[in-house]
């Protein structure tokens, strides 16, 4: 067992040598950001890919992209559900990820069965192609309870509020993993706004440290609520940070859905066969306010907004696919439909009332209650029951 | 959302325009960083946005960028720059966003803010104001609605504030400001939207010329009564406030007490409301267990224990983890479950 | 240094060698490792040194990095990573090198691992005992001595144990590992040296092979008596023993009761003391305010306020940071201090 | 004042462009460790400095190395007086900086009148140099106090237990001094052990964005109590956090009080001028144990202690300047002399009895006493006069 907590050889020399840079040009992310596809749609050349030695990705298969492009289209259409539903008083709160739905597909998609997903408040869409079903995954945001699945069922854990604390949770079971020989990976998702929190040192840190097989996915979407990145850090990238934790890091447009499922699954190759961690931050922008509550015209331009709106990465992923023969019309509509069904299981779902039971309050507190919540659980039911006969 | 209690006893002019709870506050930060070159106010969201409940609306527009800024999001940043600054004699007012997210600062508030004074020997003081929206009855989802004055107030160094209506929200955020010590300021998120005829302006005079006399640290009974006393602060007052209304309808006359400041704590008004009632019950929403709640029942056996005649009830939140949106109902204190205590102090004795 | 109170009432036998409280720790970590595979232990210098204090030497060198291991200096981080192991089916105990030095972990603690369980209802389950040496009485420096109990007995979904005896120091740590809710172990750092003859390899049988009765969550009866009731845990409990052999030479006899679990709270055996007795003292090291023994004041007059011929009087830290080296026998509550509590119990009355 | 805030151009941009190199190639600390004087006392040529284009580094004049000298000297006979009083038990703990004095000497010298120190425990020797009383620096391992001196009177802050919180105090003294306009520098220390804390990430990335003048030095000494540097961070070097943040690191060797004057003065006026944050790492060694209470032999061999001995930057320095004739005989003989009254000094101080009222202790709680305390303090009092009158 002592075996698997030492890598025989260190794997960023390795790869160093292997590519002919130094180690440092391994950690730091490539010169530019990783783009294959333009957002006009159009394929790019290796050359202009931004890519380098020890950074270079090979294109994803046909059937992959095929199978991603309908979880974007899905999870778009989910974003604007929800955000209906919460315009019509059916939830109270959705933080959207419209616009960032590239990141959140690759992010599960990159994953394979068994593998963990971190995901927080905003990651939505994220959770549910790791295969949770969306009404659970609302249920944090209707109000029902704190976490509406059993993380376990699809290794996802609950998404995140204290911001960056999952990363730390990301590390633990992975490093469990590897105690006990498995080679579960962990992928685990926060904000730009979220890295300068002590936690997301400590997290990669501790990963560094370990050699654990954590891919850290930074969806740097240039605002924590308003406040722009110029002023949350003055590093040329967050993928900077990777080498202060003798981890490599690597940055890609988090618009185009084909270079992050390429970086993503090399990363987490890599993190898989080396037992490493990797930090990948993809460069993205949050379309909508930071959730119905948040009035972003406070903060930012419409004008910026509506740059982005030229580099979104469902229309990208679809002139690119199109362009390259793998999305026909029969598809599109298949893909349509499928989306809307999801929308309309959504919406039924939403629209039936969900009964709690308030008594339910008491009985997670501990594995075992307590003679003090056993007490409070019986103040509570005499006062429902007086309350239902009227007193 | 709970309604807001009658306006503070001090004889308003009826005609007075209503402000809310997050005015009076914005309004006071305005007033502070006006009075005093060295009150500086940070935290995540508070520049541009002004705030995500708007407490600190209009500020930077108003005072530039080095008086009122954005920082990166880093809560133990954010408290311990806040001991830099104040060590270098400035008047730090910072934010944390949502109760929950101070817990990120509490090695910085519980092991410098609150001891550095003392560490010192009187030498560096920390007029520091941390300012947590607080508590709940706002269909908050989790880590936004946390009852969590007790860990402040359990530790020496720290005075602990929460004012409960619209004059008490600007003149004791003003208080806080210009206390040399720190005060870890709680402002109960359910208030924020309350109303009262309160003259701000007015208030600003009658705060900046106001009588050596202080306020500070005072509870006040906010509505007389006789036969029992409740002692409420923050986001409960008006729960026990309508209680009482709710109780001289039914013939039993309450006194509601204000504590205001937890921190100090005023042991004089309290003792003398309930030596003269001779029943209590304590409201609070945070857990019950170890909680500013059972000090209070403590200090009032302990100084009153023979005017007592029945035992001091509390009214709190129970010993679990705020309750999700669609269940804080019933979590939270009632009218009917403080009436409810209130039946229970052994009238029949 | 406090010296060591009788041993349990459980008939040891006389010939045991003695074994300290530390070794106690020490051995109970051990029988847990060899008796769980999931169990791991970790934190700061708990690896190759053993601990500041010991409490996990030679655990590395018989059960190998993979089970016992030195952590990068990082509270939050290593509180973190327990919550995802635990969520990975394993059984963390993590060591806070000092009471303050747990406060980084704090939003960990509070947010995480207080609530996973409650939050996914059930599903998760985070058996992490988080082991912290607390409270003074050994000379040390700031920010080593602090009694930081009451900011986890007020946080719903922790429980909170606290030995006083060394077989409690071997019996509750094993109970705290086979929980499966977190725990908060407090380890009072000067008991450490205290000794018992007590047989590890027995309690290790009587533990491994013990009767479905619960004693985990329950307090025991340290001394019987009758006159009052001196409620006491953790460090504090020697002190009242040695208060009750005291008041005994003078003609009065006190119970003591050593509370050991703060969360879930044994009201059963403190309330059937206190009815027996009538009067109370509150004995704790922790500042007063807010605190637990305020809590137990509380419980205590909720729950027996008829059987009371005085009010519940609290022995406790003052509301003051804990002092430096020097004056830190002013802090600490003493037998004198003790007796004069039970003194002032209005016995004329 | 809002001027003051902004600098107009970025000084790390600049200083590429003048240096001809990548921004990158800046702020990553220079291929080597600097040194310019080598473990025998030699003088190194510039190609051997371990410096490069953007890391050079001019000589400190000989006036500077002698008083520096003469500090390290006073260190060393200070750190070995307390370690002694330890043994007698007239001092409760003391963290040794054996072995670390020039970095100590350092980073005190580097800093102008009106700059400020923020250290840690293990830094009474530069809390000493920067001009405390060395008996009001121990006011605290004596257990008087929780802090033996006003920090307003040299702006020295008080050496801070809670490893890595005094980095953003640090922070906030520059911060506040920006505001105003004033161009104070502020020199924060930690150990290698402490930048896996939160507060380090949080206190670089809060001088980064806000552009404050901050000298971040890290006494890199191998150790975290037992725990080495590979436990520690997986990091090429410390250094190398940098870059994370956008400013610029480099690393020195921390026996070396030539290059330790020499990269902290640069970087003391690069913060000056500049307005900016930068970290500095330097490697050097703890001799003994973590403090008395510590057993080292646990944890390191004392063939790896020996190997530094020889590395000893007192005897490093003696040599030196002996060989450069800027000390003589007579000077080494006022040096030991000087060394000797501060010893003695600190030896009758010491060995005097301190009284202290514990009624003070509910003194300086608050600034105003609370109603709570005042009772408290009466309680204390009469207990106090029922123990002199005997009763
Ligand atoms: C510890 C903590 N502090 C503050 C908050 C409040 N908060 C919620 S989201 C947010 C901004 C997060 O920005 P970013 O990490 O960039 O993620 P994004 O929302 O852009 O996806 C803040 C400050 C929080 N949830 N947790
Ligand atoms: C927040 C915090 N955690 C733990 C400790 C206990 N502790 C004191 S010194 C130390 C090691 C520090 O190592 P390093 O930063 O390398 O400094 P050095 O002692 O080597 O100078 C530890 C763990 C502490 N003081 N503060
Ligand atoms: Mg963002
Ligand atoms: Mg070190």
């Amino acid at each position: 067992m002592s075996q698997t907590v030492e890598t025989p050889e260190d794997p960023i020399l390795r790869a160093s040598q292997t590519f002919g840079i130094t180690p440092e040009q391994y950690m730091l992310p490539a010169r530019g950001e990783i783009r294959m596809v333009d957002p006009s749609g159009r394929l790019l050349a290796p050359e202009e890919q931004g890519t380098g030695p020890g950074h270079e990705y090979p294109l994803p298969a046909r059937d992959v992209l095929l199978d991603a492009y309908e979880k974007l289209v899905v999870g778009r259409r989910v974003n604007d559900q929800n955000s209906a539903l919460v315009r019509q008083g059916r939830m109270a709160v959705y933080p959207s990820s419209h616009g960032q739905e590239a990141c959140q597909v690759a992010a599960a998609l990159c994953l394979e069965e068994g593998d963990w997903l971190f995901p927080t408040y905003r990651d939505t869409v994220a959770v549910m192609t790791k295969g949770v079903d969306p009404l659970q995954v609302m249920a944090i945001f209707r109000g029902e309870w704190h976490g509406g699945y059993d993380p376990y069922e699809h290794c996802v854990g609950i998404q995140s509020t204290p911001l960056t604390t999952q990363l730390l949770h990301a590390v633990g079971v992975a490093h469990a993993a590897k105690l006990r020989g498995e080679d579960t990976v962990v992928l685990a998702m926060c904000g730009d706004g979220a890295t300068s929190e002590g936690d997301f040192h400590e997290a990669l840190n501790f990963a560094a440290v370990f050699k654990l097989p954590v891919v850290f996915f930074v969806q740097n979407n240039g605002y924590a609520i308003s406040v722009p990145l110029s002023q949350q850090s003055a590093a040329p990238s967050l993928a900077h940070k990777a080498v202060g934790y003798g981890m490599a890091g690597e940055r890609v447009d988090g618009n185009d859905l084909v270079a992050l499922l390429a970086t993503l699954r090399r990363a987490v190759d890599l993190a898989r066969s080396e037992s490493e961690p990797l930090l990948v931050e993809a460069h993205t922008y949050r379309m909508q306010a930071h959730t119905n509550a948040d009035d972003a015209t406070r903060y930012r331009d419409d004008a910026e907004v509506q740059e982005w709106i030229a580099k979104d990465p469902v229309t990208r992923m679809r002139a690119y696919l199109g362009a390259e023969g793998v999305l026909d019309e029969a598809a599109e509509q298949r893909i349509a439909a499928a989306a809307e069904d999801v929308a309309s299981a959504l919406r039924d779902g939403m629209n039936a009332d969900v009964e709690i039971d308030p008594l339910e309050l008491f009985r997670h507190v501990y594995t075992e209650q307590t003679p003090q919540l056993a007490e409070q659980e019986q103040f509570l039911a005499a006062e429902l029951a007086r309350e239902e006969t009227g007193q | 959302m709970s309604t807001l209690h009658a306006p503070a006893p001090a004889g308003e002019a009826p005609a007075v325009k209503p402000a809310t709870f997050a005015q009076a506050l914005n309004t006071a930060l305005a007033d502070a960083l006006a009075a005093d070159d060295g009150v500086v106010v940070f935290g995540e969201d508070v520049g541009t946005l002004g705030g995500v409940f708007r407490i600190t609306d209009g500020l930077t527009q108003r005072f530039g960028r080095t008086r009122c800024f954005d920082t990166p999001l880093a809560e133990s940043g954010i408290a311990g720059m806040a001991v830099g600054m104040a060590m270098n004699r400035m008047r730090p007012v910072i934010e944390m966003q949502f109760d929950a997210f101070a817990y990120p600062a509490f090695e910085q508030v519980a092991s410098h803010i609150a001891k550095m004074h003392n560490r010192t020997r009187g030498a560096v003081r920390l007029p520091i104001v941390i300012r947590i929206p607080y508590a709940g009855g706002i269909g908050g989802v989790e880590h936004h609605c946390d009852s969590s004055e007790a860990y402040y107030a359990h530790t020496p160094g720290l005075k602990v504030f929460t004012p409960a209506t619209v004059e008490d929200a600007y003149l004791m955020l003003r208080e806080a400001i210009d206390s040399d010590d720190p005060v870890v300021f709680f402002e109960p998120k359910k208030l924020y939207w309350s109303k009262a005829p309160v003259d701000l302006a007015e208030l600003k005079d009658r705060y900046e010329n106001r009588s050596p006399e202080r306020r500070e640290g005072r509870a006040v009974v906010a509505r007389a009564g006789e036969d029992a006393t409740l002692l409420a602060y923050g986001p409960s007052v008006p729960t026990a406030l309508a209680a009482a209304a709710t109780a001289a309808a039914e013939g039993r006359s309450l006194e509601v007490v204000d504590l205001r400041s937890l921190v100090p704590f005023d042991d004089e008004t309290v003792a003398a409301s309930v030596r003269r009632t001779g029943r209590v019950v304590v409201v609070a929403e945070a857990p019950g267990f170890a909680s500013v709640a059972a000090e209070i029942v403590a200090r009032v056996q302990e100084r009153c224990f023979h005017s007592l005649a029945a035992p001091v009830r509390r009214v709190t939140g129970f010993d679990i983890p705020y309750p999700a949106p669609k269940l804080e109902k019933h979590y939270l204190p009632s009218v009917d479950r403080i009436l409810d205590a209130v039946d229970d102090l052994q009238w029949e004795d």
